[in-house]
């Protein structure tokens, strides 16, 4: 049975994975990297690593989308003004 | 299943670095390479499994109760979740540089730009 | 180098590099197995030394000193960050109107944020014992700061959290690690060794002898880190504007 | 035959499975609602996986999603303002079942674990979970009217 629950979270982490790569739009790409981060973290558990699971939660579950979208506004807001 | 974690770990690889060289678009690219990143810690831990077996954390259980998986390999990957997002920061920081002083984050339009 | 043949080159190297990878992986021993040399060697150290945590007592006893090379790295980033994004000459900073939010976002945030600190801190202490430790609870904490900006505006988090005192307490904590280690030195043993103090009784708060005070060390450098690298992200973002429309 | 591990899976498998399908298509109102959801299901999985490995220290794993979850949603409702403003997202019935859905998992745990000082941990990863991503799902339709800088 805990079988089944690795493979069930190695399938979504190879699913999400390849999301965050297709999807071209940096926004939407840390929409899809926050879910990869939760995903990876439940993955880390099934695996029976606490401490990294803990480790992706608290950097993939705010820190690096707060990262990405404060990049992405001053990139945009600089591009915004010369249009 | 006994190979499975390890082809999921080289998937993911092959997926990020793909995505790195094809991006039109720097942050995208700083995004596929923390799933580069995110390929190493699910190979780390995969080689550390073992059958029915807990976490080395003796807290709530007496140890030599339970098999534990192998605390090393956690270990390594612990700390590279959270380096791995400071080195996220720099390069998001340089991407924002080269947007200031270039303004595009395009890689196809910088070099031509230097050209 | 058009993207046609860059495309081409990725594919083939692609193809040859996963090829390789998969003939590797089908080597590897099976997934599960039950050779763990090093695992079982370190949680006999770790019981040794009645650190409850072996991941801890890997990170911050067997392998202390690799320790000292990530924080190190993690402090070169961050001193990296604040070097690029630094306010040039020809940028000034603009104060933005604060962001109207609704009362029930607003109250959630206040109380959460107290609740959150208090866990990034129990994940700190608690590193030695239950699953956590420095680099997780720093993490932890420092984004629960961040509460602030999400729920009220970027002035209520300036005034609260004042960036100088943050970066010296990241260099005061990454000092305050390295000191730890000379103490061992100057104790008689070896850099970083774990023999100073007394390994205390097992699965208490004082066991593991110099484990919760590198687990501290790092718990602080970690937050005032991530505190530090955000402030300067969300000054970027926030704040600073172009001189002129160049 | 772990009953724990089956609901788990099942929550882990169909919930954020179909979370992770939400957020790789549609408009992007509808992926903001997909990763709030992914963190409501996820946290109740994660507590199920707790009790099905008999293990009770993987609920601070739990705690930490309760409270950084939502926080994460909250940055995305505070940097997509201008994003969202045109149609916000509406997922009152959505948001109130994965709610349920955690309720349900944590009365099922607390029954499970009985009264003691693991049940109350237990109460307090639900309550921040539902309040958490109810707030959060408010805060994603309108509940942050962004102003220039903000």
């Amino acid at each position: 049975m805990a079988d089944a629950v690795v493979v069930v979270t190695l399938l979504l982490v190879a699913g999400s994975a390849t999301t965050a790569v297709v999807v071209r739009d940096p926004v939407r790409q840390a929409l899809v990297l926050a879910v990869l981060g939760v995903v990876l973290a439940v993955l880390f558990t099934a695996v029976q690593a606490p401490d990294v699971a803990l480790s992706q939660l608290a950097v993939g579950g705010a820190l690096t989308p707060l990262l990405l979208l404060l990049a992405v506004r001053k990139v945009k807001r600089r591009k915004g003004r010369e249009r | 299943m006994d190979v499975l974690p390890y082809l999921v770990a080289v998937w993911i690889f092959l997926a990020g670095c793909y995505g790195l060289a094809t991006s039109r678009n720097l942050i995208h690219a700083v995004g596929c390479l923390s799933v580069c990143q995110s390929a190493t810690y699910v190979l780390l831990l995969a080689v550390g499994y073992r059958d029915d077996a807990t976490a080395p954390v003796f807290s709530d259980i007496e140890p030599g109760s339970r098999p534990v998986v192998d605390p090393v390999v956690q270990a390594l990957a612990l700390t590279d979740v959270v380096v791995g997002a400071t080195v996220t920061a720099l390069l998001l920081a340089l991407v924002i540089q080269v947007g200031k002083r270039h303004g595009t984050v395009d890689p196809d339009e910088l070099s031509e730009l230097r050209g | 180098m058009n993207p046609r043949t860059r495309l081409a080159l990725v594919v083939v190297a692609g193809t040859g590099l996963a090829v390789l990878l998969v003939a590797a992986c089908l080597r590897l021993p099976r997934f599960g197995g039950d050779s763990h040399p090093y695992g079982d060697r370190a949680v006999h150290t770790s019981l040794a030394r009645h650190t409850a945590n072996t991941v801890a007592s890997v990170n911050f006893d067997q392998r202390a000193f690799d320790t000292l090379g990530e924080m190190t790295i993690l402090f070169a980033a961050v001193v990296g960050c604040v070097v690029l994004l630094r306010q040039t000459r020809d940028e000034h900073r603009a104060r933005p109107e604060p962001a109207d939010v609704t009362p029930p976002v607003r109250r959630y945030a206040l109380i959460v944020l107290p609740i959150a600190l208090a866990t990034g801190l129990y994940v700190i202490a608690h590193g030695q014992l239950s699953p956590g430790g420095g680099f997780q609870g720093g993490v932890v904490a420092a984004t629960s700061l961040h509460l602030l900006y999400l729920g009220a505006d970027y002035r209520a988090l300036e005034r609260v959290r004042p960036v100088g005192l943050y970066e010296v307490g990241d260099a005061v904590s990454a000092a305050a690690y390295v000191v730890t280690g000379l103490a061992g030195l100057i104790g008689g043993t070896a850099f970083l060794a774990n023999t100073l103090l007394p390994y205390g009784t097992f699965n208490t708060l004082s066991s593991g002898g110099t484990v919760p005070l590198l687990n501290a060390a790092i718990g602080m450098e970690v937050a005032c880190a991530v505190v530090v690298l955000l402030a300067r992200f969300l000054d970027q973002a926030v704040e600073i504007v172009e001189e002129s429309g160049k | 035959m772990n009953g724990w591990l089956v609901a788990a899976t099942v929550v882990l498998g169909g919930g954020v499975g179909a979370t992770l399908w939400g957020v790789a298509t549609g408009p992007l109102r509808r992926r903001v609602v997909a990763q709030n959801l992914s963190t409501a299901l996820a946290c109740p999985g994660l507590l199920l996986l707790a009790q099905g490995y008999d293990r009770p220290a993987y609920v601070d794993l739990a705690l930490v999603l309760a409270l950084l979850g939502p926080v994460g949603t909250l940055v995305f409702a505070r940097l997509l303002t201008d994003e969202l403003a045109d149609d916000p997202p509406r997922a009152r019935g959505v948001t109130w079942a994965a709610a349920g859905l955690g309720a349900a998992v944590v009365v099922a745990l607390c029954a499970a674990v009985g009264p003691s000082r693991a049940m109350a941990k237990l109460l307090l990863v639900g309550a921040l979970l539902i309040g958490g991503n109810v707030v959060a799902s408010r805060a994603l339709s309108g509940g942050i009217a962004g102003v220039r800088g903000g």
